[in-house]
């Protein structure tokens, strides 16, 4: 029996699936007077469900250039003219990330191909660059993301393809080697990084920058 | 002379083979009656500089780039028509990849006129080893090191727009992407426009302005010239309708064969689309509830 | 807990001995009502950045600055009253001379969170040599010499707008100088405003956001808060009456005893303003034929 | 009899004034097509007398964040409700600038304290710079004029004190010291420079970057 049948059979019996639980898991990371850095897909639902629940007054803010504090309906992609209605600020993407790169986001979400133990997510390429075996579409504002907020959640389907020692491609670098300090060394915001990843099955955190289980579902 | 012409004419004057290309609209309001118009006149060995902008998939497939500088694009093939064609026909283009931030910032500093773009992003990662526009710096007054991005000038920009008058100044609202750095770091600059307005339209709303008149070329009015994307104030989009439009080579093919290559211009594309989407479908498009902006005054 | 409060509880709040004071309004708007209050409580040993604000000259004068970051400023001690009281009481600031593009970049850098921004102008000047915010650099890529200007973070910002709803989130139109770099480097940010209007307004037309809420310490509502500077949709300037005001001792010393120290808080100056220079003077200074600019639609 | 004494004489005789001849000899650099960057006062008068009379589609760019290619009456200072009322664009300082940085503004006028053979200007201090005999205002907009612009011309009345040999302070250097390249090899945009000065008494261009008299009034 495959860990995927079981992993239905359980959303079965639970009345909720492994989705809807990542979601929560991850909406759980958002206290009420956080900045949130979204994407499109889970870290917007859970950002929204945040919202809606316990973090009413979070604000979100959209890489395109919208930065919200008002609830609005679940938008299919980035940008559309729902996630313009009624925000606060609509600007440009650098506008968005300068808030980013200043400091003043504190919290992020992304979802990657791959992660690795020390945080490093791959949305490039398996195999080879130049001759690859599977292609992501590359970063978009992954790295952006990570760079940039003080904390960053990683959002992913578990499998051994999607965990692997060292990711082929660092596409978003997280702890890099491992070894303290390798962020900030590079020339990147001191005290980042990611500090949780979100999978179907778990929850793991960041013990001196290295990944470690925290809670499994 | 007027700067108001056919788009067919703007693509045609403006518009050079090995040009550096920017073409505008981060998911919102992308010049595609521009697109289309490219692809008709097969203006080719182009280097697209975009963010996000769907209808760039045409140039490719068609073979008209030589060069992509992107943050994000769909790069693999059995789920991009337009990708896979470009192998097929030997015109795959070389793609430079760079986070969001980092093209972004390159177009700033282009806009800036500054060779480069300190920031803190991308450092660290493997884009580096396949992308010498980006690299690590020493900092000057501190020390230290820090990312650095080589500034992207385009030889040509397209910016659709709700309205601008007839010398170019033309304003943009709602997200705005990298447009102001894009369209500004152009050196030629074509405006479509929803509509082109009197002068006096933009001059008792001179903040909203994004680019000036001296610095544009060409202004070519086009009503649902950014569809299927959605444009503030004017239509909502169909992208993921447009998506599955051109989702295999059967359905890319023929909507090449019947929107593009089957029509002479934009509202030609727009009446056919009509035809097969049935009448509904640009009036379910259109702004179901509209809210109106306080106006602001001037004067002294 | 709201952020509305009353501008004594704001600067007092908010305004720290020691700080780096960011003034927006670069001959637009600047927030004086804020500074008359800064004076009044005597919060010192200010560092002062900002460009072209006339109101500075109090700060000086009165002995709170202990330096000033600037692209302009009077320095000629027999026409600056606030500069040559301030040597009196041996309180002149230290003062470091930037151009005006240089200030904007080096809070630009502030905004953007890198710690310097390249320029092409300011090197080969001997601004350098008393200056060390700026240098000269290597840049990476072509190789090749370019000029840098150090980051600049303030510690507060003061920003007076048009409009700004109850958390902050303000709207500033007319020119804006140095105002977007500037209020987006501060850390903590004061908001004065000619009016709180409700969120809606806001939301009915976020382009023209400055600054969104959640950057933003405190609001102030003060009408007249930038007199007597001009300000967009509001009022015409006085300018060239207040430097006349504050010309020669005896009358920048009647000034600050009658319309800073002699006076609560900014609607009392107005009122004792008004009754010095004749009832007409603040009707003189309203907009005469006022146009509005066409609302844009909001909706999907 | 002094200098100053037979200018009012010539200038009786003459029916305008030297001030007036100032600004018709600086209008006469503006083109019909031409970008002007201008500051209050003379230059400002010059820009709109040209507006007025053979440039009228000329653009006008204001350090404060006007741009306009609307006339517009004499405002008193480089920003006031006239100068933004029916402009063709109102935003920042930086934004105007990266117009010029970015090679994008032909013609720019400034003002100067001292200007020497060389065209370096100075607006700061005459004498030791922490001890000054006398002090400008500093900058401002003029290092910024004359690094950005593809031509400037500096207009100011003539003295010896304002003509040095060399100015005390280079606060807007113009052909530093007269060797070829020089402004090129310290990074600033290639082939910009002064061309013109203006005084009360006749007009200088530049040769090999050097200071040279082309016309008296």
């Amino acid at each position: 029996m495959t860990q995927e049948k079981t992993q239905e059979e359980l959303e079965k019996e639970a009345g909720y699936t492994a989705t809807d639980q990542m979601v929560i898991s991850a909406a759980r990371q958002i206290k009420n007077d956080d900045v949130v850095y979204v994407g499109v897909g889970l870290p917007m639902l859970a950002s929204l469900f945040a919202k809606n629940s316990h973090a009413p007054d979070c604000n979100i803010v959209i890489e395109n250039g919208t930065i919200r504090s008002y609830i609005f309906a679940l938008p299919r992609a980035t940008d559309s003219l729902q996630v313009h209605y009624q925000s606060d600020q609509l600007t440009g993407l650098a506008n968005v990330n300068y808030l980013g790169q200043s400091g003043h986001i504190n919290i992020g979400f992304m979802g990657a191909g791959q992660v690795d133990r020390y945080g490093n997510c791959n949305d490039t390429a398996i195999g080879d660059y130049h001759n690859p075996v599977h292609r992501w579409p590359g970063s978009g504002g992954g790295n952006d993301v990570m760079s940039f907020c003080k904390a960053t959640t990683v959002i992913l389907r578990q499998s051994k393809q999607r965990f692997p020692e060292r990711v082929d491609f660092v596409t978003c670098p997280g702890y890099l080697d491992g070894k303290p300090g390798r962020r900030e060394e590079i020339g990147r915001p001191a005290g980042n990084g990611p500090v949780a990843v979100i999978t179907n099955l778990g929850i793991y955190g960041f013990e001196n920058g290295e990944m470690v289980l925290e809670s499994v579902h | 002379m007027s700067k108001v012409m056919t788009m067919t004419e703007a693509i045609s004057k403006f518009v050079k083979s090995g040009d550096l290309l920017f073409i505008s609209g981060a998911q919102h309001g992308e010049p595609s009656a521009a697109i289309h118009e490219i692809v008709r006149q097969k203006i080719d060995h182009l280097t697209v500089v975009a963010c996000l902008v769907n209808t760039q998939q045409l140039l490719i497939g068609e073979g008209l780039v030589d060069k992509v500088l992107t943050g994000y694009m769909p790069q693999d093939e059995s789920r991009s028509t337009g990708l896979a064609k470009s192998r097929r026909i030997g015109k795959r283009p070389e793609i430079k990849e760079y986070s969001h931030f980092g093209i972004a910032m390159a177009l700033l500093a282009g806009q800036m006129g500054i060779p480069f773009m300190p920031l803190k992003c991308m450092i660290g990662s493997d884009m580096l080893k396949y992308n010498d526009n980006i690299t690590s710096m020493e900092r000057p007054f501190d020390g230290g090191q820090i990312g650095a991005v080589k500034a992207i000038t385009p030889d040509i920009g397209i910016l659709h727009v709700q309205r601008c008058d007839a010398e170019g100044t033309a304003q943009k609202w709602g997200t705005v992407g990298v447009d102001q750095e894009g369209i500004n770091a152009s050196r030629k600059i074509i405006i479509t426009t929803e509509k082109i307005v009197d002068a006096d339209v933009i001059r008792r709303d001179p903040n909203r302005t994004m680019i000036p008149g001296f610095r544009v070329s060409a202004v070519v009015e086009q009503p649902w010239g950014a569809h299927p994307m959605h444009m503030a104030s004017c239509y909502n989009g169909d992208m993921f309708g447009y998506m599955m439009d051109l989702r295999g080579e059967e359905k890319y093919e023929a909507y090449l064969k019947d929107l593009v290559y089957g029509t002479a211009n934009w509202d030609e594309y727009l009446k056919k689309r009509a035809e097969v989407k049935g009448e509904e479908y640009f009036k379910n498009l259109e702004i179901k509830n509209p809210v109106k902006s306080e106006p602001i005054i001037s004067g002294f």
